[in-house]
């Protein structure tokens, strides 16, 4: 594939209004954790890596700087700061409303589109995780000779919020319309907003967007000419979560401990990359007791862990136990603690024997760094 | 100072007591403990002690070792005035230039040595797993003003005739050399870990050459001219786990050595961390039906057997029902349904058929590198 | 030198308080260009990366994201984004007082600080633009056996503005105190604001400051505690130039038309890197006339340059001239365009004919990308 | 498709026709145009074409060679499935693997090409002056379902019988090959540039060495053999600049060439750059007494002296009262006060005295590398 020929774009849909319980308060969703050693923004960037992209336009709220830079630096990981790519992180002010952008936001893009000199532009949201093959969306963009394409996946409609659209899809795979959540089948082809566009065209209707006294923000503006501009609906067949809440943070999380969806998301023939850590295999010792769960690297675990996934350099410590649980890096749960139905974030310490419990309908969610001083029971 | 030490690593060697782990790949390049090559201790050795510049002289089947090593990225060592360097053989006007022995590889890369610059070269196998501090060793150098300074561990008296024997002074410093001795009178084996000031080595191999005297072999030409010349030469000692795995049996049970977590290599300590290549792959999956103990899983393995003190390295899969105790398994593997794996070394990407039984109960069994041990796979 | 004994900290002193006449509008003065083709930043960063420290903590506005980003990326030009080194910009909102900071400024600071693990800490301004051998610097401080260690550097009394400081100093190169500019003499020891200092002292004193209701930017702390302490003083030898207004800079560029100014800071023993551009060699043409300047890669000179620096990918078309000017990279002067004692910043287009003429002691500033349509003389 | 497309750059040649200027360096890492090396042109227009890997096989001298190449982060090689591989000799289990012929370098680099995997493998030699997009070549190959496709550039018919000359029908097919023939029946001069399928090339290279045919040189026996074969082999027309540098003669000439900024080659194009390594260097000086005309300066240059129509490479010194006239003077060479320099080619680190006079009226004037010329320096 030639150089330049194709942009990317990376921004939120539904984050800023949704509530993710705590969990997006101190980083962007883009970089929340996600089975044991991944952050969601990986996967958008792995699957434009692999597409071969070498041009990354990517839209932060401006106070999530340090997290971002932390985790995605230059690109490198993702070969993107090479002589020959872009990689561009654009840091912006919130919007009072999550949907809307300002002056700035368009005098930054349009400046990157126009001198990215590219053919087509890849729009991905961080709110999906997948991981796909962009070779092939834009292979079939190319030979409908359309203005636009848009991925979208049949999922369940209680794994669809009101920040999404469920689109109306004739015979020729075009875009007909949309549906409204309660007029929408049990199983509803939701719009991935994952989006491939010409970039002269979409320029030309930015430049537009750009004028109006109140602007939206990309993917809006893209979702409003999918019918008029009759675009080709792309179905992707492989698995795709909404990270639209904490239970669909969390489900999905689960979902990698089933192993037809944990292999569909990380054994396509394309790889996830993610930040290079230098960490010792995980350590399990001889009177570890382990159903149905994964462990990333450097974790030691002396107790008993079920349907549960473990992230970098954890400990389970003797006589511990962990079950239904997503455990961010660096938690320590101590001698004779108890973790069910939680979402642990990063850098927490379990002291010896407390018990943190929720249930299947309502997680308890401990925030990064949480100090835990005794039994929580939701 | 920019360059004060420049670490010179011999990974030539075609270790053929390793049998089959070395039958295409260095030995430099075989796997240990999961997540490593052999090398990578040497590597990150240096780069944990500053050590900004890294050759690595090799001429066997380089290309996995290549491939590993790249640009040194994985061992912080692209930064500005620093890098990795492989060296491997040439052909220059005057012929080609082959590597014939340990120092003859130095001479014969003497102008890479000297595009570099430093004031001190140190030599190193490749194929040594032992956490040191070249650093300290060098500030032991400059104290005692040496030409020459030889790490040293101490060995039982009954093993020592299985050495390079140093006998020292009161002071450190070399009096004799023995290769091998019957009757060893000191317990000071050598390391095959030197300090070279540069600039005497280089005569000393040059002129050497043009007088053609046989200068070829750092233990058997070149210490003992150090020593007869009256150089100054230093032994600096070294105490921790240091292990030779140059044999299968020495190879497995260094392996084995390393899986627990307190190990006498002290392996999870943070403060002297050893690097790799990274391979990317998801966190390792235990299964419903797995049992997993005492034992270390790298990133991307699939277990669904049981396992019992070993070590499954990245993208190991091992199917219900099989069964693995005290053994290496190399990347990429596969363990079918059933099938019994004991006391073994399996190579990368080997496939062990349903219901083989492996065992190396008597002497630890071998599988090679992508070898398919019992019926193939009937899918 | 061994891993993570030494942490650097990149920041302003003067900047913000100064007037720049508008070139640290739309950046700020750490990526001011200099010399064709560095910006000043380069020199802090080459002075920190030929002493082999590899941890850099460089404190920016948060309104200049875009163009640090631009220049510094991963800082892998500089060995800092090795797998064992560390650099981690800063953007923090801007205060009234350019001398103060917030809490964030100190939370940020000081945790970078104690993680670092470092025994010392190097402070340097991108207000001071020379090439210094911190080895050096490191090693007086060390054998002086004290806290803290000033460079300081001998500069006739025009050359320093009321934001920098004049020191006291003892026969045993012991600050004693201060004195004021007024009483100052002729050539007076200005304080570099380069320090060394024990980070754990650092630290301590760092988080009394921050205790305070007010609180000061580090340089203003360091300032205050230098005779408290009995700092060492180290002289630089080499040049060294106060960038503190526009006459400064342009007097900086000029200086390096000298040629053992120009040799004193670029040919140390230590090199001085910048971002990499590919550019083609300068061509000079067969009418070109040239007299004591300096040129970039890629530009194209068919005309008469005198007593200036022009930078990167310029054009001087036939029969234009320039004169006492320093010129940004990418300007363009068009056939029979004059261009005297002016500073010409980057992307401007001067058309055919025009003529820009500022005087010795009244520059003409000519902005980024800032449209000419007719002569300017002042 | 992640490597659809090899490419392996032949850089082992010694290059004699160069004399001094190849006496230490390998010929593809001769300087050229006063910022880069002649390998740099096969690089970036491989880099340029979005080709992700790139094999360099050399032999000789290549420590030059393999500090400019590095991990091919200058020219954009360093990203995820993409580098850079130096491919030397090595010795393997059966015996040294020495590099006889162009093909022979191939056949003998198997492995590692089989580690990339490519479907297709392109063909380079690294001493040639040229802006090529292979992707098209590319394209071309697979619209005519060829097996091999050779580039070739129509030379004037009087010059044809120095080349190899490609006799196609008017299909573009290749009916017969002629190297450098009394009486060329095309003007079609193959500019030794090929894109095989690689499965195909290696089965006959396999075959070929276990019936001990001779398969070592892709002119003299591969390209017949697919020929006689009847394999579909095509020509690919390349117009446009291509300067074959291998004599001195003509790599002055090049140099010359280059100069103008609306050169035959387009040097100045930014849509197709040519990168290299990153030499640091401030920008380059001229002082109060210099003239420079119609001449080329890089960074780093300090010129007191009259320079017209040349080449100053990085880091020059030319000082006051020297002339340089229709010369390419490469990096880091000083001209001494006034020095005549005429029609020459003056080499890396060269010291010209004073008042020397080098004068290439008659041929082109040859100064080795780090040569100094005329009285030692008398400060």
């Amino acid at each position: 594939m030639k150089i330049d020929k194709y942009t990317a774009i990376l921004g939120n849909v539904g984050a800023g209004c949704l509530d993710m319980g705590g969990l997006t308060k101190e980083r962007p969703l883009a970089t929340l954790p996600f089975d044991g050693k991944y952050r969601l923004i990986d996967f958008q960037l792995s699957s434009i890596a692999n597409s071969g992209i070498r041009s990354v336009y990517a839209i932060f709220s401006g106070k999530n700087v340090r997290s971002v830079f932390d985790h995605v630096r230059s690109g490198r990981v993702w070969g993107l700061n090479t002589l020959l790519s872009h990689y561009f992180p654009s840091f912006l002010e919130d919007q009072e409303d999550c949907r809307m952008a300002d002056r700035e936001y368009y005098s930054q893009l349009l400046t990157y589109l126009k001198t990215s000199g590219s053919d087509q532009t890849i729009y991905m949201p961080f709110d999906i995780l997948c991981n796909i093959n962009l070779e092939q969306v834009i292979h079939v963009h190319n030979a409908s000779g359309g203005k636009v394409t848009v991925v979208y996946k049949r999922l369940p409609k209680t794994q669809i919020s009101e920040m999404n659209e469920i689109l109306q899809i004739d015979d020729t795979d075009t875009v007909a319309g949309k549906i409204s959540l309660s007029d929408a089948p049990e199983i509803a082809p939701m719009n991935a907003d994952i989006y491939v566009v010409d970039t002269p065209w979409l320029i030309e209707k930015l430049e537009e967007e750009a004028k109006k006294e109140q602007m939206r923000k990309i993917c809006f503006v893209l979702r409003d000419l999918l019918a008029e501009a009759g675009a080709l609906a792309f179905e992707h067949s492989g698995y795709l979560a909404n990270i639209n809440s904490v239970q669909a943070y969390y489900q999905a999380n689960m979902d990698m401990l089933d192993p037809q969806k944990f292999y569909a998301l990380f054994y396509g023939n394309q790889k996830i990359y993610t930040k290079v850590k230098n960490e010792e295999a995980t350590y399990f010792d001889a009177d570890s007791r382990i159903k149905n769960s994964q462990f990333a690297s450097g974790s030691i675990i002396r107790g008993a862990v079920e349907h549960s996934v473990v992230g970098r350099n954890c400990l389970v410590d003797e006589s511990a136990s962990v079950r239904w649980s997503v455990v961010s890096p660096k938690v320590q749960i101590h001698k004779m603690a108890t973790v069910e139905y939680a979402i642990i974030d990063k850098n927490v310490q379990i002291p010896e024997g407390v018990t943190l419990r929720g249930s299947a309908d309502n997680l308890l969610v401990i925030g990064k760094g949480q100090e835990i001083t005794g039994d929580i029971i939701q | 100072m920019k360059n004060e030490m420049l670490a010179l690593i011999l990974a030539g060697g075609q270790g053929t007591r390793l049998g089959k782990l070395t039958q295409n790949i260095a030995k430099p390049a075989v796997q240990f403990g999961g997540r490593y090559r052999i090398i990578d201790f040497a590597l990150s050795n240096c780069a944990n002690s500053g050590i900004k510049n890294v050759g690595v002289i090799t001429q066997y089947q380089p290309l996995i070792l290549n491939s590993h090593i790249g640009n040194g990225s994985s061992w912080g060592l692209d930064g500005i005035d620093t890098g990795a360097t492989i060296l491997q053989p040439y052909s220059a006007k005057e012929g080609n230039r082959w590597f014939l022995g340990t120092s003859h590889a130095i001479y014969q890369n003497m102008d890479y040595i000297d595009s570099i610059n430093p004031k001190y070269v140190l030599i190193l196998s490749g194929d040594h797993i032992y956490k040191m501090d070249y650093d300290d060793m060098l500030r032991q150098h400059k104290d005692k003003h040496a030409s020459l300074t030889v790490a040293v561990i101490d060995v039982p008296l009954e093993e020592a005739s299985r050495f390079g024997i140093m006998n020292t002074d009161a002071n450190d410093r070399i009096v004799e050399f023995e290769e091998k001795p019957k009757h060893p009178k000191s317990r000071h084996a050598s390391m095959g870990i030197y300090i070279f000031d540069w600039q005497k080595l280089k005569t000393m191999l040059v002129n050497a050459e043009k007088n053609e005297v046989d200068m070829s072999d750092f233990g058997k030409n070149v210490i003992p001219a150090y020593l007869e010349h009256g150089e100054p030469v230093y032994t600096y000692h070294f105490h921790g786990y240091w292990k030779d795995v140059g044999t299968i049996e020495s190879l497995w049970e260094a392996n084995m050595e390393y899986i627990e977590v307190d190990n006498a290599l002290n392996s999870r300590d943070r403060s002297w961390k050893i690097y790799s290549k990274n391979v990317i792959a998801p966190p390792n999956f235990i299964s419903d039906e797995a049992t997993v103990n005492d034992s270390l899983v790298v990133d991307g393995c699939f277990v669904s057997g049981e396992i019992e003190h070993s070590i499954l390295s990245t993208n190991v899969k091992v199917e219900e029902g099989a069964v693995i105790k005290d053994s290496f398994v190399m990347s990429g593997a596969t363990v079918k349904a059933g099938a019994h794996v004991t006391r073994a070394i399996v190579g990368e990407g080997a496939t062990i058929g349903e219901n083989v039984v492996i065992d190396g109960s008597e002497e630890v069994a071998v599988v090679g590198y992508n070898e398919v041990v019992g019926a193939p796979d009937e899918d």
